[in-house]
């Protein structure tokens, strides 16, 4: 699969972000009948495993307004954020069909019994809820991490009899080091450039490595670079901006559309966290490659509202963001009912007006069809910034 | 005769059943007064009375002759007469207040000018209406004095221009709430035998047969033996506790008469909407209803059609029309009315907008069944909403989409299902 | 035929709003500045159409062709306005239009048909801080215009109706189309329509003072947008905040209705004239 | 209205006043206040070390019932909360911008030191993590307890809390009070908190009985009390269990329904358990409605949170650290799903319940997600009536009695037909 044209490129990503089906998923699994499908929902965690168990990891994000939410409404009170009813949705009309398994990362309350009403609805399937520790030192967090780990390797081999083994984890892991450091020149672009790389289809090509596998998906970003630099776009009078607070359910295409339509260039954002979740490059050669992975999200990951923020300041991380993306503010978007996002907005909030970086906040949910609001709000941000200063 | 009564005072309708000691219905009435629950109670049941009254002539005519094969063409007529005569008694006052308002307007010159219009726009909505009445375009249960009444204003005065037109709304507003209320003393007897001479010229035949029926129907005692109300107003009732029951219960109970193997109740009224599950002796075992916001529920659609000044019957129809739905993003009904004329003036087809309107109040409702606990076999679908073609269209599609083969009931009546189960409560009185 | 001014400073500002239409005409460099305002009820009308023949009327009444104008800016939901160069953001032309009477302001409160925005500014008149309200239309002016007629008056006799009031309706978070029956059976219930009004602008205040506190408002606070005519609410406003010991100045801005409109004017010159900058 | 005193409710009331006294006092005496949360707390561990435990979750439901949660809450908002967040912390922070007025009307001290004890409900981390940034000068000590994913408890749970409880939570707690950790004081209160434990039990257990002699819910709240928070471990609390064990077998003996404000209740109608926190703004309010109709609660989810005993827990002086890691994994809310429709199932079956009902609280993720479903396992299962209300715990924006009303009018009309017409008597 090689593109020409960025265009024919991004439609792609598109067509995989619109099937609810995952086709490219069950295709994939059809090849080898040892392969399996892994559907995990936000924010992390660690592919590699699966990977090495010949599992295809996918993201379950969700379905936006791509469903109608008939089902789901029966499983979620108005008041709960809005993801699970259509991951219920997905899988009660039968979209979810060809997953083997689902891991429930730790991530908020809403998720975690998410997993539990999986077990009750899918008795036959592999369910895991997926603690990460709230303790950093290694031989205690880091301790009961590695096991869960292993706990999970063995129940993986239990689907498909595929052991986890060293030297196939080490791969593993470095071909998702490859991943990530794609991706992180691909944000880097789009920081430098987002007249040419809107933030659509950032997110689109991001969504991707979500859905593809791995072998598929780096080389279709290297793809992507080739044909980014043929682009010819000229730079809008746009302010430049940070989207924080996005990174469980995902807010629609239109709403970050609109946000860059209104004005503002969104030059870093969270909505796919879990691609950059590790920020250094895994070691690839030790004969604990699981130990090496515990280590990456111990010592090396990003800041996130679902981790316990110990001594490193969540605003500040933020305000080391503004700055190294010369952002010229923060927009809070988070998702209506989100108990990790919302409760970390006060302190967050706090910690911009300390820096003196501007911002302003709003709630969504994924299948949101009415912008006006949000229109209004980051057009106002953009004028303010750029006819005053 | 033993009969019992059912009222459902809703939040923009009342209703009330009449039936007999065999659980059969024998006459039903509706108003849309809104002002106090005792007064519309009371012109419900009224109504029902009326309609008892008329149906028992007819079941008599029926039996004593039957012979003539045309009587169940004839006492429609009738009644379309009676009504057009109640109508015009309420259409007379109306006048006649809008007219003393207009004439305490201090600038007279306007005050003269607005009389002449009201003149001629009088006469014309009384000939129209009159029309409508007579060729049974309209039939009492499903248009409402306002309704009829404010369409045709509205439409009259639309170009007027703004200080006119302002006025002329203000007045039409001041004056419809008080008529509206008043309860006016129909004679029954006085007014059907009225009604008798503005038969047709080929049914005056019938004349001289009917009119001792009527004279001896008149005097008939209908009081019931028991009586219980339910709905959204039942708590304002001055009613004793035993005669007072959830609109839950009597929904469901209602849908069981009307098809005793429903198991899922939807029930689509002015403001709130229920989903309800039944067992098998129409016994409620589990719910849910929505908030109170109107998006959602039929004041969304009256909301809808007084933006567009039609009248909320019309809606149903246009929708059935549309080459596709319109995407609708507002939940709010206020929003969505905003969406609606933006969308008209972006050039959308009204016909495509309305289906877009009708889908999502359905798909809100579907919300709400799934939180009860999805859709059953048989599935009956009342309310005064059940009335919309469109609405019943989405709701038939949505149900075999996501629930697959079930079978799906809507009765013509399904406006009168809480009143009818209260009224059958009342007959068993079991509880 | 007319001919094109030259060295004229005209601008026009269209403010499109869900109910009304304002256009506000201005001498960007005179002192007043103001030369001519209109607020037109769309009332099912085509805006597009409207909008055109009301800016044909303004231009003839002031012996002025198109041409004549430097920067024709909108304003709202002013997208749809054809002939505009420029589009700015509701708050950012009623912090303007404000900014223009009362360089001093603090807050601003646009109260329209749907939305209210409130905004705090810095004293360059530069918004700071916004919240406006959200998907519910309970409380919005279009909320206002359904009880006034649900009870029989015009919008004008609202405010005036509401000062009369001694025994306000208690009222909360009432949905905008289901008021009807609320207000139905207040009339029912005997209730005076002058205290079933001021009970719904309390309720409306109540929320007013809300989104002030989200955003912590400062003294003085300016109110802009056609609810700012009714009286009745402001002093409303005024009240509730004493009440709460808020201590805020509250007041409504002269031409309320039409802020957004001359904003959208004066923003019009200020980019005209920059862009004029950079083109040297 | 108030409510009839009986001598252990005097009793519970005293403990209160005095142990807000202590709290009051403790510039004089010089002891350090830990805030700490009531699903798996470790109050003996604090009272090991001579601290004062302060809940603030407590705080928040007194603050709900002396009618002053509305506006802490709008405090909170205006400093920046969201209105769709737990409204327990939004009550906390506001009290506590407002100058830290506990129930008794007295300020309470700021925390010496912020345990962390992350249990069943995510939400706790992010609270403290804003009560950090409040209270600068506390000390703050992150206890994690793992979920119950797989049902059960996994030993490298055990070990990870074990793990904390060693290297993070005692030497803080040893740094903050300036003493050393006496694993014997440990154990002796340990010892009194399965002892009042085992009353407790009894005393939930004695709702079998027909009328049930307790009301496990709006009763409940009130019988929970003293062990779910400030007293486990205290010999008074043992007293109090004794007391009110003493008190509910002499209404089992003369056949007595439960005490409800107006009095005892007269004829037991329904049978009800519930699962959801309740409502706090209008308890009196809620309540009646419920009593009013003749329902009792003979369960409740809700006063499980703070340690499920009668499924067999006890604290235990062997292994006291073993003993608390495993009582934190066993909270309530820290069960997996299917776990806990379990649990109801066999509360409805041994509390012989007629009906089941869900308070669901529109702020309060980790009790409300999955409720619905619950709800339709139960009535799948078991056939029994249920319903459903909406209500919040301290928001009083969110109780719209009306609407309640509404609800469980049809709610106790349909228990009505069913005993009425399928003989599903009590
Ligand atoms: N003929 C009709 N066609 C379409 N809709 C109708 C018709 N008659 C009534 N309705 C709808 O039914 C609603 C009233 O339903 P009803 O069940 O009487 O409600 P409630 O009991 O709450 O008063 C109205 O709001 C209107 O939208
Ligand atoms: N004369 C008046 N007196 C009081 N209120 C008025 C008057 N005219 C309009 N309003 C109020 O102003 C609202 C319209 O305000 P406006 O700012 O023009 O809104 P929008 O820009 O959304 O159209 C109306 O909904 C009405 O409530
Ligand atoms: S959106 Fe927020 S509350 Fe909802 S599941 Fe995701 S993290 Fe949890
Ligand atoms: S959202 Fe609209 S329809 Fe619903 S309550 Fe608010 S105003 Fe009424
Ligand atoms: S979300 Fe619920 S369990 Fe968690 S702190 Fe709030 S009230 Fe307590």
């Amino acid at each position: 699969m090689k593109f020409d044209n960025f265009s024919e490129a991004i439609q792609h990503a598109r067509t995989l972000f619109e099937d609810i089906s995952f086709s490219y998923a069950s295709n994939w699994k059809k090849q080898n009948s040892t392969r399996h499908i892994i559907g995990f929902l936000p924010i992390y965690i660690p592919r590699e495993i699966i990977h090495s168990a010949n599992m295809l990891p996918v993201g379950i994000f969700g379905a936006g307004d791509r469903i109608p939410v008939v089902h789901g409404d029966a499983y979620f009170q108005s008041y709960i954020c809005h993801l699970p009813r259509t991951v219920i949705e997905l899988a009660k009309s039968g979209h979810l069909n060809d997953f083997d398994g689902f891991i429930f990362p730790a991530i908020c309350d809403v998720i975690r019994n998410l997993s539990g009403i999986f077990m009750l609805d899918n008795k036959q399937k592999f369910i895991r809820y997926l603690d990460y520790p709230q303790n950093f030192e290694g031989n205690v967090g880091g301790k009961f991490y590695r096991q869960e780990l292993n706990r999970l390797s063995t129940d993986l081999e239990k689907l498909n009899g595929k052991k986890v083994i060293t030297n196939e984890l080490n791969h593993s892991i470095s071909i998702y080091n490859e991943q990530r450091r794609l991706l992180k020149l691909l944000g880097d672009f789009r920081s430098e450039f987002p007249h040419k790389l809107s933030a659509v289809d950032y997110y689109l090509i991001q969504r991707t490595a979500h859905t593809m596998c791995v072998e598929d998906f780096n080389p279709y970003l290297e793809n992507i670079f080739l044909l980014l630099d043929k682009l010819d776009v000229e730079p809008e009078d746009k302010i430049r901006v940070i989207i924080s607070g996005s990174f469980c359910e995902q807010p629609p295409i239109g709403l970050i559309k609109t946000i860059e339509n209104a004005g503002c260039y969104i030059v870093e954002d969270d909505l796919q966290l879990n691609l950059n979740w590790i920020t250094k490059e895994i070691p690839t050669d030790t004969d604990d490659p699981i130990g090496a992975l515990v280590d990456a999200y111990i010592n090396h990951s990003i800041f996130s509202s679902t981790v316990y923020e110990g001594d490193k300041p969540k605003g500040d991380q933020l305000a080391e963001q503004v700055k190294d993306r010369k952002a010229d503010g923060v927009v809070f978007c988070a998702p209506s009912f989100c108990d990790p996002a919302l409760l970390d907005r006060p302190q967050l909030e706090k910690a911009m007006d300390k820096h003196h970086i501007r911002h302003f906040s709003f709630q969504y949910h994924e299948n949101l069809g009415q912008f006006h609001v949000i229109k209004e709000q980051a057009g106002t941000f953009a004028d303010t910034i750029k006819l005053w200063e | 005769m033993k009969v019992y009564l059912g009222i459902d005072l809703g939040s923009t309708t009342s209703k009330a059943v009449i039936i007999d000691e065999h659980n059969r219905i024998i006459g039903r009435g509706i108003t849309n007064t809104r002002s106090n629950y005792k007064i519309a109670a009371d012109i419900a049941r009224m109504e029902a009375e009326f309609n008892s009254r008329l149906m028992i002539v007819y079941q008599r005519l029926k039996i004593d002759f039957p012979e003539e094969i045309e009587w169940q063409n004839v006492l429609p007529i009738l009644e379309n007469r009676f009504q057009y005569l109640q109508f015009k008694t309420r259409f007379d006052h109306l006048s006649e207040t809008m007219i003393t308002q207009v004439n305490q307007l201090e600038n007279k010159d306007q005050c003269k000018k607005i009389l002449n219009l009201l003149t001629t726009i009088f006469y014309d909505i009384e000939e129209s209406i009159k029309q409508k009445f007579f060729t049974g375009k309209t039939s009492g249960t499903s248009e409402f004095f306002r309704d009829l009444f404010s369409v045709a204003y509205l439409h009259a005065i639309e170009d007027f221009d703004k200080t006119i037109f302002d006025l002329m709304t203000a007045i039409y507003d001041r004056s419809i709430t008080p008529v509206e209320n008043q309860i006016i003393d129909f004679n029954f007897e006085e007014l059907t035998i009225r009604a008798l001479d503005l038969l047709p010229d080929e049914m005056q035949t019938y004349h001289s047969r009917i009119l001792p029926y009527l004279e001896e129907v008149s005097n008939i005692d209908l009081a019931p033996e028991d009586y219980i109300g339910t709905g959204y107003g039942r708590q304002l009732l001055p009613f004793e506790k035993k005669h007072i029951k959830s609109e839950i219960l009597c929904h469901a109970f209602g849908a069981h008469a009307y098809f005793p193997k429903t198991r899922t109740v939807l029930d689509i009224g002015g403001q709130d909407t229920k989903a309800i599950q039944v067992d098998s002796q129409g016994f409620v075992t589990s719910f849910q209803m929505n908030d109170r916001c109107a998006a959602g529920c039929g004041r969304y659609l009256g909301y809808i059609a007084d933006e567009m000044n039609i009248s909320v019957s019309e809606l149903g129809p246009i929708a059935m029309e549309a080459d596709y739905e319109t995407n609708i993003c507002s939940t709010c009904t206020v929003f969505a009315g905003a969406e609606l004329r933006e969308q008209l003036n972006l050039g959308e087809r009204k016909e495509n907008i309305l289906a877009g309107l009708h889908k999502a109040i359905v798909q809100r409702a579907f919300a709400l069944l799934a939180r009860s606990g999805g859709v059953r076999d048989e599935f009956t679908f009342t309310g005064g909403v059940a009335r919309n073609p469109a609405v019943v269209k989405y709701v038939t599609q949505m149900v075999t989409e996501n629930y697959g083969k079930i079978k799906i009931n809507s009765h013509p009546d399904s406006i009168f299902t809480g009143a009818l189960g209260a009224a059958l409560f009342s007959a068993t009185r079991k509880i | 035929m007319k001919m094109v001014k030259n060295n004229c400073n005209y601008t026009l500002g269209i403010d499109v709003g869900s109910s009304y239409i304002k256009i506000a005409l201005v001498d960007y460099k005179a002192d007043p500045a103001i030369i001519e305002l209109v607020n037109e009820k769309i009332r099912k009308r085509n805006p597009s159409l409207l909008i055109e023949k009301i800016i044909d009327n303004i231009l003839k009444k002031h012996n002025l062709v198109y041409e004549d104008l430097i920067y024709v800016a909108s304003t709202g939901e002013g997208e749809l306005v054809e002939r505009k160069r420029g589009h700015f953001y509701s708050m950012t032309t009623h912090a303007r239009g404000t900014y223009h009477y009362h360089p001093d302001a603090k807050t601003v409160v646009d109260m329209g048909a749907l939305f209210c925005r409130v905004m705090s500014l810095e004293s360059t008149g530069q918004v700071k801080n916004y919240a406006m309200t959200g998907q519910c239309a309970s409380g919005s002016g279009q909320f206002l215009e359904n009880i006034t007629r649900y009870l029989g008056v015009t919008i004008d006799e609202v405010g005036p109706l509401s000062l009369q009031s001694t025994d306000p309706v208690r009222t909360s978070g009432i949905c905008a189309v289901l008021a009807e029956t609320d207000v139905i059976n207040m009339v029912s219930q005997g209730l005076q329509t002058q205290d079933i009004i001021k009970g719904i602008h309390q309720s409306i205040a109540r929320r007013i003072i809300k989104l002030l506190s989200k955003i912590k408002a400062e003294s003085p606070v300016v109110l802009t947008g056609g609810m700012a005519m009714d009286v009745g609410l402001v002093a409303t406003i005024q009240e509730l905040n004493d009440e709460k010991n808020k201590g805020l100045e509250i007041f409504a801005v002269k031409n309320c209705y039409a802020a957004g409109a001359i904003g959208a004017a004066l923003w019009g010159g200020f980019r005209h004239f920059k862009l004029l900058e950079t083109q040297t | 209205m108030t409510i009839q005193k009986e001598n252990s409710m005097l009793q519970q009331k005293q403990m209160l006043a005095d142990h807000f006294i202590e709290l009051t006092q403790v510039q004089e005496t010089g002891k350090k206040v830990v805030y700490t949360f009531v699903p798996g707390n470790l109050t003996e561990l604090i009272y090991a070390f001579d601290m004062l435990p302060v809940y603030p979750e407590i705080n928040a439901l007194q603050s709900g019932m002396r009618k002053q949660s509305g506006d802490y809450i709008r405090e909170a908002e205006e400093y920046g909360f969201s209105e769709d967040v737990c409204s327990y912390v939004k009550c906390d922070v506001g009290m506590m911008l407002q100058g830290n007025i506990g129930p008794t009307g007295q300020k309470l001290p700021p925390p010496d030191l912020l345990l962390l004890s992350y249990t069943g409900c995510f939400v706790f981390m992010k609270w403290f993590e804003n009560l950090k940034y409040l209270y600068p000068d506390a000390e703050i000590a992150m206890l994690h307890i793992p979920y119950q994913e797989s049902g059960r408890i996994e030993p490298n749970a055990m070990q990870y809390i074990k793990d904390q409880l060693t290297t993070e939570v005692i030497p803080k707690f040893e740094r903050v009070s300036g003493k050393k950790f006496d694993p014997d004081k440990l154990a002796s209160k340990m010892m009194l908190s399965a002892q009042a434990e085992d009353l407790l039990v009894k005393v939930f257990d004695s709702a079998q009985n027909k009328p049930s002699p307790i009301d496990a819910y709006f009763g409940g709240v009130y019988y929970i009390g003293p062990i779910f928070t400030a007293f486990r471990g205290s010999q008074a609390c043992v007293d109090y269990y004794q007391e009110l064990h003493k008190e509910v077998e002499y209404r089992v003996a003369n056949g007595l329904g439960p005490i409800t404000p107006d009095g005892t209740l007269k004829e037991e109608k329904f049978r009800l358990v519930v699962e959801g926190p309740p409502n706090w703004t209008h308890f009196r309010n809620f309540w009646k409605i419920f009593y009013d109709m003749g329902a009792v609660f003979v369960a409740s989810s809700y006063t499980k949170v703070g340690g499920l005993y009668d499924e067999g827990f006890r604290h235990s002086p062997e292994d006291a650290l073993g003993s608390l890691a495993e009582y934190c994994l066993g909270c309530y809310t820290n069960r997996n799903l299917p776990q806990r429709v379990d649990m109801l199932d066999n509360w409805i079956t041994k509390y012989q319940a007629n009906g089941f009902l869900v308070n669901s609280i529109k702020s309060c993720n980790s009790f409300s997600a999955g409720q619905l479903v619950i709800m339709r396992e139960l009535e799948r299962r078991l056939e029994i009536p249920v319903g459903f209300i909406e209500t919040d715990l301290v928001d009083p924006r969110y109780y719209s009695f009306s609407n309640i009303k509404n609800r469980l009018d049809s709610f106790f009309q349909m228990l009505e037909q069913r005993t009425l017409y399928t003989g599903i008597t009590s």
